[in-house]
């Protein structure tokens, strides 16, 4: 019915969509944000638990968006949790060159965790629909402003 | 082909509306999007038109014909090709003039783009006329062109921006407005007609009570002035702002129509070349209103394919589209009404051929994909009007908008697509 | 033809520059004007492009194809077109960022025209960082663009400005300049090239002085981006402005440079859509340079006209343009010279290709019709230069410019027409 | 050489362009105005004697301008002198319908001196060149304003 959509709703994309994981405000947390997406008035909140190893314990989010985003931000959770924040970050590089670029164009991203980028993949077609990309990327940039103790973060002036 | 004389549309004559024929007009509508390696296209259905209207062939034509035979930059040249450039460019301003009933074509001023105008009228008449304390009215469903310049007046000079609230059906709220006009008001500034809920406002009572206590009114007819006939001498409107790429003319030109009155008393916003009088660096003088307003080469090109644009709808006759848009509104009001899980988002008596709706549990900008994925263009988002959304309690909306090229094979394409979107998500 | 690929000029590979293959791009430059029942009409010989420059075919496609195949309003959109749209407009950036060699398409706002450049450098730029008593400097050869927006800033916050004078040959003072580089001074803002006289200032070094006393400098690019290649980097300019109707591009259109430092510092100008990032009643906060300075709806044709001009320009090359038209100078130069009676206003040494001139007791409006009764198209009048035309005690002049397109045979033309006009009055 | 002008730049103009009558700033004069021409640059001062009925005594000009526009001035000054100020303004009314209207368009012009309406119809050529209507007319503008009183008037703020 959509063919032409068949890479950018995938089925992972659907679900996260429909049911998002670690939905929600959590009791306790130490680091979060808010990301506006002006273009469809998306707005999203990151909630982080940091340890003092700088390891991401827990994270999740609320707010409302478009599916891309919303399954976007559930990947996210699924895929950092337990990570180091440098990591997180590395893999937000590696994710922005996913939904930017065609694959022989892409940087060099190393020592990333196979599990996490093979979970991103899916994503790879917003790449083909550029309007959306800032839908896909909102999420991680909100987690990138909540690490970076930024209150508020938008997509609308930002490259992607 | 030494003369622009053949601009009228493909002739209608006194025949029933005949919107094939209209399209003819139109190239870019046989045109199939998204059409790459191996795949066919769609074709277009184009209904953003609250963004922006497609342009016929006849102000394509009007644009290149100039750039070809006739140009060159106006006003101050005392040679044959800026000679012909000004009367045709000033001709525009005759044809403006005309287009709203305006006194003559010194009233009209011409800007980028409404928002432009706004902006205008906020620094040149706003800064003369407004102090500390009195306040401009303005209303929820403004666009953000009359809402920002208020604001930033408001952080210069310290105004007071108030607002008329918005019924449940997108209607203003006129009992509100009669208790808001109180005595610090000292302009109003409502949009004729919402881009987002289709609401088209009763011009002539806003002004008749403002006036009543001494207030000029000025409206955003931005959307009001590609649906319908304008006269601003009926509405008695002070100043009358529209934008000419949404009136199937180019981009790069506006209007705003001011009062004399207003006009000669304004002083001049940006300077420079063309709204001077005699230049010394200890003293300047301005040339009179409208071109005290119009600094530097102005958008020549295109005031002249706004000129063509009037002829054309007039031609068409703002009327004879106004009834086929009304048309194409109730088949497809009627035919999304149906949708389990559609919300429409204005239904105010006499609307535009405006459609803003929501679809339960699939974001608009889903609903934007999967549609122009089929080759269907609509607007999502915000619209410029986040505080509408606000007061809707949507984050955003889908938009449907039509023009005089649209037709109900084309509302059939929509729901269709909207069917399709909903099974896709369901 | 779904692309726009095929922009490139006539291509002239390394060959010695080709004219007349170059004139087959200018549709209009085969027009006969002041044709009319029975008379045969006269070639036009454009000499007017100091006041706007003729468009090449490539840009006329350009507009053209766009409406066609690709219009849609820009940046809001996900449909197709307004991807399309967004993607070729927004390519503009690049490309005015490559031809000026910024360092990034960030540096790049659009205006109308140079003018309305001038209108937010002072509004926005000068209301944040100026103050009474502050002052601007400029120099005595500025069009009116230049002058008038400061003296508005004057009128508003009591800013002085100050002139640099221009010396007989029409050359800037520069020892007049480095004294006038008192600590009052605030802001430099003086013209590259000069549209009367065509002395190309010299900018680096303008810069450089200013620079060492902590001043930063703004340049009316509006001559000298079409006669000669411009490295902002090189030249180290704080804000560099052209238009883009002089480019050979459309009307409506301009740009402003400026350094990120500054424009990040720079409040908003005008409000509206598409340069906000949130909006509320109480509270809008807006988007980052360059979007910021671009409310509503953008001149999208003309953006994308001006990149095709900008791809036109650069095929042939600026060096190669600059080195035509100094032949051309020299020629025309030494052949109006040797006719008694004329004089020629502006002899500084490397000036650009325009000549200023008058003739004894044979006024320039006089001037100006008898030329363009031959075809021969040249400005008389002020020029929009009023301070200089009293500086060289002259109440008007007539000018010609050249183009890229312009020939040794239409300088025979403009001089056998003078001789001529010498004649008729003599 | 120049055939296509011969209707604007007629021999009368010629002679008056290059020799203006009642050049220069009289000794005495009761009404006087400046008119500018801001699109060439022009200026012309107009000084006039008006007497006690009415009657225009005297009037002369100074400044500079075109042929059209000192020819024009020159011919108003021999015309208007000795006539009262009421049909000066009627003169130029009709002088503005010759210099922009086509003969058949024009108004009715009644009880016009028609030695003065013979004279200024060899204005009429600039009917054809409207860039240089403001020429012909500026010299009448300025009268006009200094009649009424009015110190300076600009032709670029007129319609004509
Ligand atoms: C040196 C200079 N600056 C500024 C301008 C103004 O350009 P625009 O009228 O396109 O704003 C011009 C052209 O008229 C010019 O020659
Ligand atoms: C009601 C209304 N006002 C103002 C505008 C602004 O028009 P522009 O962007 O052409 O200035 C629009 C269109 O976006 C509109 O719909």
């Amino acid at each position: 019915m959509f063919d032409d959509l068949r890479d950018l709703y995938q089925e992972v994309i659907l679900d996260h969509g429909k049911n998002p994981r670690n939905f929600g405000k959590p009791e306790s947390y130490n680091r979060t944000a808010r990301g506006d997406n002006p273009m469809c008035g998306d707005k999203i909140n990151v909630y982080l638990t940091v340890d003092g190893n700088g390891i991401i314990q827990d994270l999740r989010f609320d707010g409302r968006g478009c599916a891309i985003s919303q399954a976007s931000a559930s990947l996210m959770t699924e895929i950092l949790r337990g990570k180091p924040a440098a990591e997180a970050e590395a893999l937000f590089e590696y994710f922005h060159d996913v939904c930017t670029k065609d694959d022989d164009e892409q940087g060099v991203h190393e020592n990333l965790d196979e599990d996490a980028t093979d979970k991103l993949a899916v994503l790879s077609g917003v790449r083909e629909f550029p309007m959306r990309v800032k839908c896909a990327t909102l999420a991680w940039h909100t987690m990138k402003a909540a690490l970076h103790g930024d209150p508020v973060t938008s997509t609308e002036n930002s490259a992607f | 082909m030494s003369d622009t004389a053949t601009l009228s549309p493909t002739s209608l004559g006194n025949a029933p509306y005949d919107v094939e024929r209209v399209r003819q007009d139109f190239p870019i509508l046989t045109r199939l999007v998204h059409k790459r390696k191996g795949r066919p296209g769609k074709p277009l259905v184009y209904l953003d038109n609250g963004a922006s209207a497609q342009k016929p062939r006849q102000v394509i034509d009007a644009m290149s014909h100039l750039l070809e035979n006739d140009y060159a930059n106006v006003h101050r040249g005392v040679h044959f090709l800026s000679q012909r450039s000004t009367d045709l460019y000033e001709g525009t301003r005759d044809k403006v003039a005309a287009f709203l009933n305006a006194p003559s074509r010194e009233n009209i001023v011409f800007t980028r783009n409404a928002t432009e105008a706004f902006n205008l009228l906020a620094q040149s008449w706003g800064r003369r006329f407004l102090k500390a304390g009195d306040a401009v009215l303005i209303s929820w469903m403004e666009h953000h062109a009359n809402i920002v310049p208020w604001q930033l007046l408001r952080d210069q000079i310290g105004i007071e921006i108030k607002v008329v609230p918005v019924l449940d059906d997108g209607s203003l709220d006129m009992s509100a407005y009669a208790q808001l006009l109180t005595d610090n008001v000292k302009l109003v500034s409502i949009t004729h007609a919402s881009n987002v809920l289709g609401t088209v406002n009763p011009a002539k009572r806003i002004a008749q009570l403002a006036h009543a206590k001494g207030i000029p009114v000025a409206f955003d007819g931005s959307q009001a002035a590609v649906h319908q006939p304008v006269d601003v001498q009926a509405i008695d409107a002070d100043f009358y702002v529209f934008t000419g790429h949404k009136l199937y003319g180019p981009t790069g030109i506006g209007v705003m129509y001011g009062k004399m009155e207003h006009l000669n008393a304004m002083p001049p916003w940006q300077g420079g070349g063309d709204m001077i009088s005699t230049v010394s660096f200890a003293h300047t003088t301005y040339r009179e209103a409208p071109y005290r307003f119009e600094a530097g080469t102005p958008a020549i090109v295109e005031g002249i394919g706004l000129g063509a644009a009037i002829d054309y709808v007039t031609a068409l006759g703002m009327d004879a589209i106004h009834a086929h848009e009304q048309r194409l509104l109730a088949y497809a009001t009627g035919r999304l009404s149906e949708i389990d899980g559609v919300r429409i988002i204005g239904t105010a008596p006499d609307k535009a051929a405006i459609i803003s709706f929501t679809m339960d549990g699939i974001h608009p900008h889903d609903i934007g994909t999967l549609l122009d994925s089929r080759g269907v263009a609509v607007r999502v988002g915000r619209h410029c009007a986040e505080p509408l959304m606000d007061r809707f309690g949507v984050g955003a909306t889908a938009r449907a908008s039509f023009a005089a090229y649209n037709t109900e094979a084309e509302v059939d394409a929509l729901v269709d697509a909207v069917l399709a979107t909903k099974s896709f998500f369901g």
